[in-house]
């Protein structure tokens, strides 16, 4: 219980930041991994909020096809976001 | 069946359109009093403009941006900032909108 | 009751959505044929609205509950309703019949006009799912599958609007427009969840019930979240500035849905004043947040149609200032209403605001058209461009100005009408509003008069596009629409007993009867 | 403050941030980064809401009847939005796409043509 209590504290942390991270990094790729890495963390969050299977879509479709999705559009625009 | 009433007042566009056609008869009828002596196409019918000649009607065509500037230079301390808020930024969209949230919020948590 | 009527509702939906899906395989088999399809569904489901709007007040208008999904029993013995409803009570039916009108006029219109472009077919099944999404959010009696619905919405009006990827325009307007109505989309999320949350239930009438006199802090975050979100999604003042960009870059006739669209939208905040919240919490301020937004709409609307050269963004700004005449009208019925001793005049006012929209629907969606027709004559939007194009397009001048005097009321047509109960009973309420209301509804005029002047009037100017007759289909469409305004215009007390006045008392008195429809039926 | 209610303040700090992307950045696809964040935001604060201190997850099949569950009907709802916004997002990309090969640029400062 103490473990699962840390667990959740640290994974809602590490949301925040990655959303941070995110909205605040340069490099639009490196912003959009990111995005990925909350989006996995928050599904990891749903599985400890007793969601598994919204936790599935999460990682499927909110973590690999969004960051999918969002590097294809990168490659057809530019990666980096100016000043 | 017609008409609508609207608490104090009423509304009948059969009997509108009646009250109509008699003025528009009415002025007709007038009409026929007239002066009957004009000749169509002589100096009798033209425009007279100081005694300049008649500019061809192209010319004399108001286009779609002039018609009403005295009405928007009467008010263009409103315009300036009216339109100023049409700014086509997206970020000013999202702000005005996240801030009638905010009014609309302090209003209903304030109120009864 | 027969099965096609026990059925409507949900044919209502059903059939214009099979349709958008099967429009790309029919498009496979050829253009004609396409057009054909998408025509039929139109007419299906116009004809579906009308015999269920047709049964529906003439078994005296009490709602219809139709319910999709039964009974689950669970190995614990304990038994969950599994269902989604959809509830038509007289407002929806009337929002319906709006719809349908402006489906059968928007596909009627576009069935030539695409003709020998690309992706015609893309754009019939997009008009098609919106038009899904309307009925939907005019239907459903649940507060998640009206997100749903709203959603639809949002992503087929925005795909219609960036329709034209070979202009920029469009594209910067769609990318705007999606950003906002996502964005008011997830504030509606938010307050279903907090609702959802609050009592354990989705369904309006449920919810209804259980929102108690004097809401809790969290149904009046839910409120605000859902009226804000709302109002910009009909394009209220503040918020309206998408209104303009997506009404003006859309095709012709996807600009008649949008409007349909944005009455939908504020339906959904009608239906959430008057029947989720209604009597349970109906402060004044309430009340007087609506009047205000609405006197803004209308202000700031007409004076920036007044400043456009952009033909359609001119009539869009317009359009804008419309929703304000709505607003304020259904603002002064529940400020009438929800005062310590009710007054008649608010009914009259509710009465006035619906039968507004419908005018509406159709006069703005005939200037709409009309100017797709004058544009496409003219080759550019900018009426500094434009001129003499009544010299060759008799119909289409003669529909355009029709459009513009029964927006701006001028009697006897059915602008007139709606705004004359308008004007009467906001009067009751504050002289002010009214008088603005009217100086607004004659600067209306004035810019419809500039737009027809610098339009069709003056000497013929050489039209870019080659001298083709307009589509005996457009001509017809905008027929349709001009039909209803003379219609309504002259024979205005025979539609406001038969079809407003049950859309009226909806929201005047007839939450209990919302409620009760589902309620007797939910333990069941 | 419990535990329970930590992911509510992170789902309303995750729609802060979002909204502050779309209020403060000018680049189009940070925009869109900002509309997919508060819609996280949104989904989390849905789950969050269907949670029950203690409870399983509600799959029925070989489990005991009497434990606790958390409710069902919010992750059906959050598995709808999460679909939606994926739509919503691989809209709003292309729109960006075609700004960009429009306008040569993302920066939301250049593209106004639409104003006043």
């Amino acid at each position: 219980m103490i473990a699962e209590t840390i667990l959740q504290i640290v994974t809602l942390t590490l949301i925040i930041c990655g959303a941070v991270l995110a909205v605040t990094l340069r490099d639009l790729l490196s912003s959009v991994i990111a995005l990925a890495a909350a989006s996995l963390l928050v599904s990891l969050e749903f599985y400890l909020l007793q969601a598994p299977d919204v936790a599935i879509a999460e990682a499927g479709i909110g973590a690999a096809l969004t960051t999918a999705i969002y590097i294809i559009a990168l490659r057809r625009t530019r990666r980096k976001e100016q000043q | 069946m017609t008409g609508i009433t609207t608490g104090f007042g009423a509304w009948n566009p059969i009997a509108w359109l009646l009250l109509f056609l008699g003025v528009v008869a009415g002025a007709l009828f007038l009409r026929r009093f007239g002066n009957k002596q004009y000749k169509k196409n002589t100096g009798q019918t033209k425009v007279f403009l100081s005694g300049n000649e008649e500019p061809e009607a192209s010319a004399l065509h108001v286009r779609g941006a002039h018609l009403y500037w005295g009405f928007v230079d009467g008010l263009s301390a409103y315009y300036r900032r009216v339109r100023a808020l049409h700014t086509g930024l997206l970020s000013d969209y999202v702000a005005l909108f996240v801030g009638t949230l905010g009014v609309v919020l302090i209003v209903l948590v304030l109120s009864r | 009751m027969n099965a096609l009527l026990h059925h409507a509702p949900v044919l209502l939906v059903a059939v214009p959505l099979l349709g958008a899906f099967a429009v790309p395989l029919v498009g496979k088999l050829g253009s004609g044929l396409r057009r054909f399809f998408v025509g039929l569904i139109a007419l299906l489901t116009t004809a579906i609205a009308g015999y269920l709007a047709a049964s529906f007040y003439a078994a005296g208008a009490s709602p219809i509950v139709y319910v999709l999904g039964g009974r689950l029993s669970l190995p614990s013995g304990m038994v969950a309703p599994i269902r989604i409803m959809f509830e038509l009570d007289g407002l929806s039916v009337f929002m319906m019949l709006i719809t349908a009108l402006a489906a059968l006029a928007a596909v009627l219109y576009t069935s030539s006009f695409w003709k020998e472009r690309s992706g015609a077919t893309l754009k019939d099944s997009l008009m098609l799912l919106l038009i899904v999404g309307i009925f939907g959010m005019e239907m459903t009696g649940d507060l998640f599958n009206f997100f749903v619905f709203l959603e639809i919405t949002s992503i087929a009006a925005c795909s219609l609007v960036g329709f034209r990827v070979w202009n920029g325009r469009s594209q910067e307007a769609a990318f705007k427009v999606m950003t906002l109505y996502t964005l008011s989309g997830l504030f509606v999320l938010l307050a279903v969840g907090l609702l959802y949350g609050q009592y354990g239930g989705l369904n309006i009438a449920y919810l209804a019930t259980m929102i108690g006199s004097g809401a809790a802090l969290v149904d009046k975050i839910a409120l605000g979240l859902l009226l804000t979100g709302l109002a910009m999604k009909a394009g209220a003042v503040p918020m309206h500035m998408w209104a303009p960009d997506a009404y003006g870059e859309a095709p012709g006739a996807a600009s008649i849905l949008l409007v349909a669209n944005s009455q939908a939208s504020l339906y959904g905040l009608f239906r959430v004043l008057f029947t989720l919240y209604g009597s349970a919490y109906s402060p004044q301020s309430l009340a007087w947040i609506l009047i205000g937004l609405a006197v803004l709409t209308i202000i700031v609307g007409v004076t920036m149609a007044l400043v456009q050269r952009d033909l359609k963004r001119l009539i869009a700004f317009g359009a804008v200032s419309q929703i304000g005449y709505m607003m304020l009208a259904v603002g002064v019925g529940f400020a009438a209403m929800t005062a310590l001793q009710p007054s008649d005049f608010g009914f009259v006012a509710l009465q006035g605001g619906l039968f507004h929209m419908i005018n509406d629907a159709a006069c703005i969606g005939l200037l709409f058209l009309a100017a797709g027709i004058v544009i496409r004559r003219a080759g550019t939007r900018d009426l500094q461009g434009m001129g003499g194009i009544a010299h060759d397009l008799k119909w289409t001048t003669a529909f355009f100005m029709l459009g513009a005097f029964a927006l701006a009321g001028m009697p006897p047509l059915n602008g007139f009408a709606s705004k004359l109960m308008i004007y009467e009973s906001t009067f009751r309420l504050s002289p002010v509003l009214a008088i603005v209301a009217i100086l607004a509804s004659i600067l209306l005029l004035a810019v419809f008069l500039r737009a027809f002047q610098a339009a069709f009037l003056g000497p013929r100017t050489e039209p870019t596009d080659v001298m083709r007759p307009v589509p005996i289909s457009m001509l017809v469409s905008m027929g349709l629409l001009a039909l209803v305004v003379v219609a309504f215009g002259l024979f205005p007390g025979f539609f406001v007993d038969r079809i407003v006045t049950p859309a009226a008392q909806a929201l005047w008195s007839g939450r209990d009867a919302y409620i009760q429809a589902v309620m007797s039926g939910m333990g069941g | 403050m419990t535990l329970g209610q930590v992911p509510f303040v992170v789902s309303a700090l995750l729609v802060v941030i979002g909204l502050y992307a779309l209020l403060f950045k000018r680049n189009l696809i940070k925009m869109v980064i900002g509309v997919s964040i508060i819609e996280t935001g949104v989904n989390l604060f849905l789950v969050t809401v269907g949670y029950r201190a203690g409870g399983q997850a509600p799959i029925y099949t070989y489990s005991d009847p009497t434990t606790l569950r958390v409710l069902p009907t919010p992750q059906a709802l959050t598995l709808t939005s999460i679909v939606i916004g994926l739509a919503t997002t691989a809209l709003l990309l292309s729109f960006v796409v075609f700004i960009h090969r429009h306008y040569q640029t993302l920066d939301a400062e250049k593209i106004k043509e639409l104003k006043g």
